[in-house]
């Protein structure tokens, strides 16, 4: 509310350059950073005091995986992607793009449900050992992100796009952060596959 | 469960620091104290300037504050003064000290080696025997009678003495303790031997002590570790070697031999460890 | 901003070849890890190639690459901390004295 | 994410519920935040206080109040070990995490931030709210973990496993608490940033901002990258206790005769580095608020500019920073190399240095002062002796020899209650008794706030210096019976002495309960700058309203511009002019 007295929320300080999302979000994002590398971290001191620790290649399904990531990386394009229809004041390729990306977390959250319903099946848990606790926190740590970003973006495409009649500087300027952030988790999934998936 | 108190003798507790019977203690003792004479002396000269400030900078008629800072060079020398002297402490004596107390054992050869292995809310004491060879043990063998699990087909088991909160040990020999925890995390103390560590499950932790004096002592359990957290006391019996040899004696006399229903549980083959390496 | 039509243009081409660069590098990590290569290897190259293609998204899709220095310090702080916590506790877990539990 | 709608529409009457309990109002917010905080304090405090009796007098039942609690906390009125344990665990987690931080920094912070840097509010008022519904969330389910069975936490306020991992049920509540503390704590610190980095008034560089400020803005930082790794923590814990996983837990453990059936290979160490890696710069968190508030009650009653503004400065961003790399030497005992136990050991040597620093300017300042023993004033400079104590017993248990014998002794409580009950509890007594009449337009009772200063004075240092004897007597912290032990046995008297001085100290707070609440009708009232500062919030109407300043505030000056030469009054305030 009176969100007149607060300033830079649409355009950008003028010593800084940025609105005060954007370095909110980056800051949000920095957390982040500290958050999954704390777990990165546990699961570096936890393998190497292991005696023993699967190949994820031979346990985890490699394919569904790179398929995965795949899904992510091209709903981060779209998510750029839509970003900058905003920017080119073409909201109905918005709204396609910002679908699409919204979709392609669907997929993704299917693919993983599938994934995890196959170890249930053949009776793997958090508590088989720790490789599969680590495989089962960090990938549902990340699928929470995913679920986050899910709510977001399903909010900017409908009802927060109103902004975009009364306000379009400020609407495009969520829509980056929400990009930003789902860039973010893209970016963990980058290195979440080859450690989990790979090593 | 609880270990019947024994009777204390001698030590001459109260304020200040508890005896020290240890060979290395008095290095400790010295460094805490000049650390508080170190302090005391920082500590009385702020005071004293800081009480001078308050009495003769308080507002009263007629006097009236400088806008001008204090020029002063002292705050510089006195932090620089006061880091001088803390990498004195450090480099000087807390470094070699401690490097020598937790990381140079003494040679095995000349010590006594025994193992600790806290529970809830006991220290189990476990001596090799003649052979100086620790018998095997394993998590599964675990049972009221069996503390630590020892696998009796191993011929380096028979021998081995264990010893439920009663740490005998020989005075003026090195003793080398291998500390592990058999569940949660416990800490090691003995103040008059001013020796502590954290025992930790799946670690183990060799540290040495020595005493130069006998006596009847305490360890007790430094991190809270339940419920029983205040009772698990042990005791520490600092014995001549001839006392020391009567008492292991004595020990070795009440070893029974395993009964034969060990021999039947214990696998015949050594189980593979479900251990936890480094 | 100062983004025109023009600009933005530009952008998606990028965009475009970033996402092809991303896919090709997906590839050539899985393929890299068919090849069986020792654990030491197989780690500094994975991370290798996860590092490009996260530099690719930060400086790209998130547009570090012309961010403004504000960010880029926030970022730097936040870098050396990470560096911290990942190097200290297992430098610290490693290098200790105990000894390996033996049952 | 963090954005705040955007309604054209400016002020509609809001209702009761929307302006004093759901407010965005960072001044609401702030004052809910010290309320909550406050009234926490005490309860944590009353926790101790049950606590001191046992200490005191082993075994004997409590008279009176010990027949209000169940057979399964205090049978007889005689305190079971358990609950010995559930007690000293919520009492360290309430004082820091529901406490201390909420006042310091939610409350203070909250309030003055935007007050002293001229800002209308904060950058995020709405998330601000949610950041103290969080905390509200978090503290509510602290208390709920009262209720289960097994009684609240009772593995420390650490959270040791395997100990914590084996816990009752209340250890699952308590790790579910922590997670909307922490988030709580992010969602703050993120607006504080923000806010201090964009929304400071025209003319207020980085280098006017007064010295609070700067060390909230540190603060933040602190809580914003040193928090992640303890939610890691406690999802890792949460794993362990409800999914079975093993994390911590290392194999073939047995426990109470029973082995554990789960997979092992786990690092108990791991959470220790985790947890500290968090609990380490939340030290700085609970003292800098403190030091800044301290700052600014000093320099107004002494009527002189600062004594090294930036080396203040530069000392706490220093602090800061090296805040993260210290953590380890909590856990000297735990087995470490001598490469890192070096490593820490000098880190922990440099880490002192800024705050003699610190210590140091603040003591110079009063030469040349003209000094006005005010209310606020005297918890200010009673905090520097104590806090200078707390510093000081910090070096033996910094260097590994020393820490031998005083690890995990009542020294170590004595010296961190040093920096965090008479340091910087006496600086929030002090903002407190400074900033009411700005939040209020009342002053607070002279004669009972001198009355609770000097009571709580004596008594706090009667509960503290004690335990550095006991800890020189090698007493176990954490001992439900510590009569149990010769050499704790021969300082029991301590233990009389310190309980005593904890109820006179519980009563003195009565005083300030009173005051606080008679004061806000009966208070002399006051004008918008009683106490002639020169920051901004002095430049405000009293109480502030809505939006803080009645226009747009330019700052001309620093922060600290007292008995300037040829100026009429002894203050120049920063949106003075000339």
């Amino acid at each position: 509310m009176s969100s007149a007295l607060i300033p830079y929320i649409d355009e950008p300080h003028p010593v800084t350059g940025v609105t005060n999302s954007k370095l909110g979000v980056w800051l949000f994002l920095a957390s982040e950073v500290m958050l999954f590398g704390a777990l990165f971290s546990s699961y570096i001191i936890l393998r190497v005091g292991a005696v023993t620790w699967p190949h994820g290649s031979a346990i985890l399904n490699v394919p569904l995986a790179t398929l995965n990531t795949m899904v992510l990386i091209t709903s981060s394009v779209t998510m750029v992607m839509s970003w900058a229809s905003l920017k080119m004041n073409k909201f109905g390729k918005f709204r396609f793009y910002l679908g699409s990306t919204i979709f392609l977390a669907f997929v993704f959250l299917v693919v993983k449900a599938f994934e995890y319903g196959a170890k249930f099946e053949h009776h793997h848990f958090p508590s088989t050992d720790n490789f599969y606790g680590l495989y089962f926190t960090l990938t549902g740590l990340h699928g929470l992100h995913i679920l986050g970003g899910i709510v977001v973006n399903l909010y900017l495409l409908f009802p927060g796009s109103k902004l975009w009649k009364t306000n379009p500087e400020q609407f495009a300027g969520r829509v980056e952060c929400a990009g930003l952030y789902w860039h973010f988790v893209d970016l963990v999934w980058i290195f979440l596959f080859p450690v989990l998936y790979l090593l | 469960m609880l270990p019947e108190a024994a009777p204390m003798e001698n030590p001459h507790y109260g304020w200040g620091f508890p005896p020290d019977v240890s060979t290395y203690g008095a290095v400790i003792d010295h460094l805490i104290i000049v650390i508080h004479w170190f302090m005391l002396v920082l500590f009385v000269g702020w005071g004293i300037f800081f009480v001078y400030c308050l009495i003769r900078f308080r507002q009263r008629p007629g006097h009236k504050a400088s806008y001008e800072s204090a020029h002063t060079k002292f705050p510089k020398f006195l932090e620089v003064g006061i880091a001088l002297f803390e990498a004195f402490l450090l480099i000087a004596v807390s470094y070699p000290v401690w490097s020598k107390l937790r990381y140079q054992l003494p040679e095995e050869k000349d010590s006594l080696v025994i193992r600790i292995v806290a529970q809830q809310f006991v220290w189990n004491i476990h001596y090799p025997g003649k052979d100086n060879v620790f018998g095997k043990t394993d998590p599964k063998l675990i049972s009221d009678s069996n503390p630590l699990g020892l696998d009796m087909t191993d011929p380096a088991s028979a021998d081995d003495i264990v010893s439920v909160s009663q740490l005998h040990i020989p005075v003026n020999k090195p003793v080398i303790a291998k500390l592990s925890s058999k569940d949660v995390i416990h800490g090691f103390s003995i103040p008059v031997l001013r020796v502590k560590h954290d025992v930790i499950p799946g670690m183990v932790f060799p540290i040495w002590f020595q005493a130069k004096e006998t006596g009847q002592f305490e360890i007790a359990c430094a991190q809270l570790c339940g419920v029983g957290h205040t009772l698990m006391r042990g005791f520490v019996s600092i014995d001549t070697p001839e006392q020391y040899d009567a008492w292991m004696a004595e020990q070795v006399a009440q070893l029974i031999p395993p009964p034969a229903a060990t021999p039947v549980t214990a696998p015949t083959t050594p189980a593979p460890a479900p251990a936890t390496h480094e | 901003m100062s983004h025109d039509a023009a600009d933005i243009q530009k952008h998606i081409k990028t965009y475009i070849g970033v996402f092809i660069a991303l896919a090709c590098l997906t590839a050539l990590t899985v393929a890299i890890s068919y090849l069986h290569l020792p654990t030491k290897e197989a780690i500094l190259v994975a991370l290798f190639v996860a590092t490009i293609k996260s530099s690719l998204v930060a400086a790209y899709f998130m547009h570090l690459i012309s961010e403004k220095k504000l960010i880029l310090y926030v970022l730097v702080l936040t870098a050396v901390f990470f560096v911290v916590l990942m190097a200290l506790p297992a430098l610290t877990d490693g290098g200790s004295f105990r000894l390996p539990y033996v049952p | 994410m963090s954005q705040n709608h955007n309604h054209p529409t400016e002020h509609h009457e809001l209702n009761w519920i929307q302006k004093y309990v759901f407010s965005v109002d960072h001044k609401v917010i702030g004052i809910q935040y010290a309320l909550t905080g406050l009234t926490f304090l005490f309860f944590g405090f009353c926790l101790m206080m049950l606590m001191r009796w046992q200490l005191a007098f082993p075994g004997e039942p409590l008279p009176l109040i010990g027949k209000l609690f169940s057979d399964t906390t205090m049978p007889g009125g005689v305190m079971l070990p358990e609950f010995y344990n559930s007690l000293g665990a919520m009492h360290g987690t309430i004082m820091v995490f529901l406490g201390v931080v909420p006042l310091a920094v939610g409350g203070f912070g909250n309030y003055l931030v935007p007050l002293q840097i001229g800002a209308a509010d904060m950058a995020f008022p709405k998330l601000n709210a949610a950041s103290y519904w969080s905390y509200f969330m978090g503290g509510v389910i602290m208390l709920i973990s009262f209720f289960v069975p097994g009684g609240p936490a009772n593995s420390g306020w650490t959270s040791y496993p395997p100990l914590s991992d084996i816990a009752s049920t209340g250890q699952t509540v308590w790790l579910l608490g922590m997670v909307f503390l922490i988030t709580s704590s992010l969602l703050g610190s993120v607006n504080f940033i923000v806010t201090i980095v964009q929304m400071r008034a025209k003319g207020l560089s980085f280098f006017r901002m007064p010295f609070f400020v700067w060390a909230q803005f540190v603060t933040s930082f602190l809580l914003l990258l040193a928090f992640p790794p303890l939610e890691a923590a406690a999802v890792l814990q949460l794993m362990d206790r409800v999914a079975g996983t093993s994390f911590f837990l290392p194999s073939g453990l047995v426990v109470s005769g029973n082995p554990l059936t789960i997979a092992g290979g786990g690092n108990p160490v791991l959470w220790q580095h985790l947890f500290w890696f968090l609990a380490h710069p939340e030290v700085y968190v609970l003292i800098l608020p403190a030091i800044g508030i301290v700052t600014e009650i000093i320099v107004n009653n002494t009527r002189k500019p600062l004594y090294g503004y930036k080396t203040l400065v530069y000392s706490v961003l220093f602090l800061g920073f090296m805040s993260f790399v210290v953590w380890a030497h909590h856990m000297f005992m735990t087995g470490m190399g001598t490469t890192m136990s070096s490593f820490f050991q000098a880190t922990t040597m440099i880490i002192s240095i800024p705050s003699v620093v610190i210590l140091t300017c603040l003591i110079i300042t009063l030469w040349g002062a003209s000094i006005r023993f005010t209310l606020p004033m005297h918890f200010a400079l009673a905090f520097l002796p104590m806090f200078a104590i707390g510093g000081l017993t910090g070096l033996p248990l910094g260097l590994t020899t020393s820490d031998i014998h005083l690890h995990d002794t009542y020294y170590v409580i004595g010296h961190f209650h040093y920096v965090v009950a008479p340091g910087t509890l006496f600086a929030l007594f002090a903002g407190i008794y400074h900033w009411y009449p700005k939040a209020t337009g009342r002053m607070m009772n002279t004669l009972l706030g001198k009355l609770h200063f000097w009571i709580s004075f004596l008594a706090i240092n009667g509960i503290f210096m004690p335990m550095f004897i006991q800890g020189i007597a090698g007493v176990s912290r954490r001992l439900h019976t510590p009569t149990m032990y010769a050499h704790a046995q021969a300082v029991q008297g301590t233990n009389v002495f310190m309980s005593c001085s904890a109820w006179i100290l519980g009563l003195a707070q009565l005083l300030f309960i009173v005051n606080f609440f008679m004061s806000l009708k009966n208070g002399k009232k006051t004008n918008d700058n009683p106490w002639n500062g020169t920051t901004l919030e002095w430049s405000t109407p009293t109480p502030p309203p809505h939006g803080n300043f009645t226009k747009p505030p330019i700052v001309y000056r620093g922060p600290y511009e007292y008995s300037v030469p040829g100026h009429a009054t002894d203050f120049i305030p920063q949106v003075q002019p000339n």
